[in-house]
């Protein structure tokens, strides 16, 4: 039906100029520098591996980690603990983000970054404030440039646009690194943060630990894409895939990408395909919504035997080093337990003292009459 | 009759509603395989296929803005926002389309939606997990908004919402999730737009919803003990809201107080105030008093129990209800 | 003294605060080139340089949360939402996190970001444009909520928001926008806090805020004509709220309305008539009534003036304040 | 530093398998059949001309259209209309979109789409009634498949999504078109909406009208995306760039991808490069922030230009059909002069109406104050 001119048949179309998405597209497999017994791959052109000094230090801060987790998940189940999102799995991820990081540069956690901030020298009680209850924030964010844990999802993307942007506006140069996991892609918020940073050029990581699962629903639920990782190309930030559970290609990867923020290049964004070998939180029961099977799979990839391994055979580690590593972490566990054994007394009128920097008449009253009914208990009780 | 908890309750009606109505679908954030964090939707997606129970992607916004989608499409969506303060991010969607729509096309178009929210706390959950949030939803016309403190009305309001043509904010007091009463189901309550009296008294009625109820019925219990004699209103509908009720409650006893879990400034516990002085104001023998959470962003579960409302903050404001005053002595000289 | 309009005092108080503090950044929506669509930031990119007032991308969550970053990073961001509705999208950044930064933190992080919001109607724009969104802020613990209705109060109170160390919601009534008045910059005016009385009367108080103080005060003007000395107070800040001025001029005239543009229920003229029976209740000589803008979505401009609180419709209140009325005998017999 | 075994060095990494994110990338190059113009371009291997009288039905529907929207600002002058949001320039788009759809599809428009709102058939006065003033929605949206026009940017993402998957759901095959503008991609509805389309497969074609501008603010300030078309692959939608000015090309870009959704392949991203001739609406002054040159270089792309040219110069259009379609046209606007002259009335009293099915008691007393206002003001006037 359609008549096409003669005209236009002869001609044919200029060749396509080279896309210019291709830069900003991630690796169409995950970045993998170590298989997964551990054995090294191939080097990888834009990834060197990290000097192997620091994988030693990954790998001690990894099994400190996961020593921290199992001690939290201990401390729920005797109570000492409201709730506890264990994060067993994901320790390369985690720690890999704090060792690609400067001691000045700020961290954007979620609920679920325990061990990025015990990694990060944070005290492990002060990390546990949030889920013993005692305060919402138990460490101090401006001193370690670790904002609270962040409980409403992808709300950090924006935060950390904004943090970058103010630490470059004011000649700093800062790297922003937040955290998030699939589910938390979906979100609005994800999305008007990652395109802030890109417009702004703002120095910020984006970190995705693709753990498979938002508590119960699985990735495929949460995308049709091909992976997380090519949602950069939209916004025009690159974006790289890695092996989650590959420790060395997880802090090569982030590497990069914090040297390519620092340099001023903008954001970066990187997808790490990993697992969390717990249910969602101790509360959560994942019996429900995946199987055992599945779950075993992913023990076979563990990342802290994989880089062990990986160490050993490289010679950068001994027995020696992994009894005296073991012993570290054991000894972080018990004083963790032992000054978790009590139950931290908080002051109600507190409550008061940090609604605003003057507490407003409506609160003075408030806080008058709670003053009275803690006396008045007081009395009834003295 | 058997022992029943408000979960279950909940889970029932959600069966019930599906069975009686093809165009009831049920979604939200793992409501599926999971059957929803507090197990409300447990067992739906296996006995009505994952295509009528189903999980989202995560976003609020999305999950309210696909059951308009849905609804315009003739459905019946009923939406999950997992807790309360996860429904913000739904807020533009809430606010300027749920509640708009049927104003908007002038009834061409409608949002028979229920935004199901577990709300309030009382359980102990970290921030973010225990907003009371009613106040935002029945501040913004054309949403309804209830909130059950009963097993047998939380059965029943859910199966109304459900069937309301008008889109519910129904709020679902997580602490009472796990009460239980003896109920049967089906069980049909008072419709909604009807407050009711669920403790008589003469000295003072207490006016409260969902997880202050409870509370209000434990301060009236308490109260006896001090010679007072309190008579309870549960407001079940804070949208449409039962001035008859309330008013006539209030006539009665002459005292009022209001309590609920939320911050009060601005709180609908104004809302309820104002009315009841502007419709009984030569009743009244003291001014509406109200128990409300603290001024404060919910805190941490060490503290909540001296934020939230409690037996003893009620009876002190029934204390102070001015049962010795004398009147203004203008009013006597008018 | 020079004549001047509420924009231009806005658009002074900007760059004044630029100018005395380094500090402070302005962007939002066409805040940049364009100085706004009410002009209200105009000359700002041109006189600072745009990097210190700019456009963002099209998105009130981002500029919201963008704050925050950038107020963690020492600097103290003023946004602009370009219309009422068009902060809702921005709701959770709003409410979980600028309202709760400090507080969770115990003070070591904090949000000094003033949020303006051109607000209410009165301007014939279309659904969405009109919004009086003020109770959804005033209820959310951890923000300052602001509106100016004089000129003066205009410069001052977004001076005094950009110097506090907390987060304000600075609403700006749209329609007031280009009322002048006689005024000498830098005016500063009473600080937050308080409320101030507009007019002097004895008879009836009018309590409001924003838009509705010259409804208000052309309603004391009227009411003259038919005898009544109305006094008008201006609560200015929402939060924090002034009770002491409010409660002082009701127990000196005995009757109360307040007024206000937002949909009544829940709004936060509820919360003002609760407090003022609450601290009035033996000065009172009648009810507390409201007069605010149906519960209805913001109707189509042809219909706004329906809607909105007229000279007439506070008149009728102030008619209904029981002027000749008895007391009830109980309490003439207590 | 790094020492990297001997060997990795020796391996070499296996080649990668073909990206799967090839097929959903756009072209890296607007498509485009007809020059700037309007001579043919050579046929496009998957994007074949829509049929003859089809292009010179869109040519039709377009100077309609175009002659209604100059008659809508006229009316703004006069006070008819308290505000107009002018598409001068986009009229490809707008009416190329309704030519792609079935009357029994949906589409969501936003406040610019009046030309398309005209283009589907609508009554131009009811299409006015949201600028007019009195009602926000003047025609029925479920009888004409239309929704209200979305002045919340970007929140009809979601509904389009939901709609189309309500549809698909019930067993039809309808589409869902979603219209939006290039500053519409940076709000979190469009992330959302996208992405749940995506996961549900549902049928919905975004359409993109990327006019250059968000009120003032430029392109370059919404995305550092090499184009918006590139947000697709991210959600796994395919997606395509197409020159907006060009009618050919928008109709038989978006016959594909309204095609592609009713196969069930779920949802199409299509970005139409455009311009907004006129400011953002009468009360806008573009010429503080775009200037007269650029406006004049997109005159040279005028779409009915381009498309008259075209057509005639395929012999499907003479100087008759030009000249009755012309006076169509100055019909169709006399119409609408003519009916647009009186103000209307509108009871106040409907304000109580469509609030709920049933008014609440409250509304109900709300009514009876209005009415006895009404009446007193009447008896006052009479
Ligand atoms: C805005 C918001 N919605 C819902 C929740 C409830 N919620 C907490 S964690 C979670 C799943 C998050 O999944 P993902 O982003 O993959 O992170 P993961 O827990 O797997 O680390 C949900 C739905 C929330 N915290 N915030
Ligand atoms: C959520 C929201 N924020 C802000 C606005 C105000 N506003 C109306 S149109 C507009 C620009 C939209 O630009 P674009 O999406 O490119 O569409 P165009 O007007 O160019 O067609 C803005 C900021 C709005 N309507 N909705
Ligand atoms: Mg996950
Ligand atoms: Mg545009």
């Amino acid at each position: 039906m359609t008549t096409t001119p003669r005209a236009v048949r002869r001609n044919s179309r200029p060749a396509a100029p080279p896309d210019p998405a291709r830069p900003l597209l991630p690796a169409s497999e995950q970045i993998r520098l170590l298989d997964p017994a551990g054995a090294p791959l191939p080097v990888h052109p834009d990834y060197p591996a990290p000097p192997v000094e620091v994988l030693v230090e990954l790998y001690r801060r990894m099994v400190l980690g996961r020593r921290f987790d199992l001690q939290a998940t201990a401390l729920t189940k005797q109570g000492r603990l409201a709730v506890y999102p264990s994060a067993r799995g994901q320790e390369a991820c985690q720690v890999g983000a704090i060792l690609a990081l400067r001691d000045d540069d700020w961290v954007f956690p979620t609920y679920r970054e325990s061990m990025a901030l015990t990694a990060r020298g944070i005290d492990p009680v002060e990390v546990l404030t949030l889920l013993r209850g005692d305060w919402h924030c138990g460490y101090d964010p401006a001193v370690r440039r670790t904002a609270p844990q962040c409980t409403p999802l992808a709300t950090q993307c924006v935060h950390a646009a904004g943090l970058a942007h103010g630490e470059a506006y004011q000649g700093r140069d800062t790297v922003a690194l937040a955290f998030l996991g699939d589910g938390a892609t979906s979100e609005g918020d994800f999305h008007e943060g990652v395109n802030f940073a890109a417009v702004f050029k703002a120095p910020v990581v984006y970190f995705v630990q693709n753990n498979q699962y938002a508590i119960s629903v699985p990735l495929s639920r949460q995308t049709a894409a091909p992976s997380l990782a090519y949602k950069g190309v939209g916004y025009g930030v690159p974006s790289e895939q890695v092996d989650g559970n590959d420790p060395v290609a997880v802090l090569a990867v982030l590497n990069r990408a914090v040297a390519h923020a620092r340099a001023g290049h903008g954001p970066f964004l990187v997808e790490a395909h990993t697992y969390r070998m717990e249910p969602h939180t101790n509360a959560d029961d994942a019996a429900r919504y995946r199987d055992a099977d599945e779950v075993a799979s992913w023990q076979d990839r563990d990342p802290v035997v994989r880089l062990e391994t990986y160490l050993r055979d490289r010679g950068a580690l001994d027995d020696t080093t992994v009894a005296r590593v073991a012993a570290q972490a054991e000894e972080y566990a018990a004083d963790l337990r032992e000054r978790m054994h009590d139950k931290p007394t908080v002051d109600p009128l507190t409550l008061f003292d940090h609604v605003y920097a003057e507490p407003t008449p409506q609160l003075v009253e408030q806080r008058a009459q709670v003053r009275a009914e803690l006396a008045a208990d007081q009395e009834g009780a003295g | 009759m058997a022992s029943m908890t408000m979960a279950k309750a909940l889970n029932t009606a959600l069966a019930d509603a599906m069975l009686d109505d093809d165009r009831v679908v049920v979604f939200g954030e793992d409501v599926g395989q999971l059957g929803g964090v507090f197990r409300i939707t447990d067992g739906l997606a296996a006995r009505f296929g994952d295509k009528r129970c189903f999980d989202t992607p995560l976003a609020e916004a999305g999950i309210v803005g696909f059951a308009v989608g849905l609804a315009m499409s003739g459905l019946r969506p009923v939406v999950e926002m997992q807790f309360d303060a996860f429904g913000y991010p739904a807020f533009e969607q809430i606010a300027s389309h749920v509640a708009k729509l049927r104003n908007r096309t002038r009834g061409a178009l409608t949002a028979p939606i229920v935004i199901r929210i577990p709300y309030a706390g009382g359980i102990g959950g970290v921030e973010h997990h225990c907003d009371s949030s009613e106040a935002y939803y029945a501040h913004t016309p054309g949403l309804k908004v209830v909130t059950p403190a009963t097993v047998a009305d939380a059965y029943s309001l859910l199966r109304s919402a459900i069937d309301d043509p008008d889109p519910v904010v129904f709020l679902e007091p997580k602490k009472l999730y796990f009460a239980s009463a003896e109920t049967q189901l089906p069980a049909r309550t008072e419709p909604f737009g009807r407050a009711v009296v669920r403790h008589q008294g003469t000295d003072a009625t207490l006016v409260a919803y969902g997880p202050a109820v409870p509370v209000a019925l434990a301060a009236a219990e308490a109260a006896q003990a001090e010679g007072w004699n309190l008579e309870v209103v549960d407001v079940r509908t804070i949208v449409p809201f039962d001035d008859d009720t309330i008013a006539a409650s209030v006539r009665k006893t002459g005292r009022c107080v209001v309590v609920h879990e939320a911050q009060g400034f601005a709180g609908v516990g104004a809302e309820i105030a104002a009315r009841v002085q502007e419709r009984c104001f030569h009743s009244l023998h003291a001014p509406v008093l109200r128990v409300a959470g603290l001024d404060i962003p919910y805190p941490a579960p060490m503290l909540e129990h001296t934020h939230l409302p409690s037996v003893d903050r009620v009876l002190d404001a029934v204390a102070r209800l001015q049962w010795d005053d004398q009147p203004d002595e203008r009013w006597v000289a008018a």
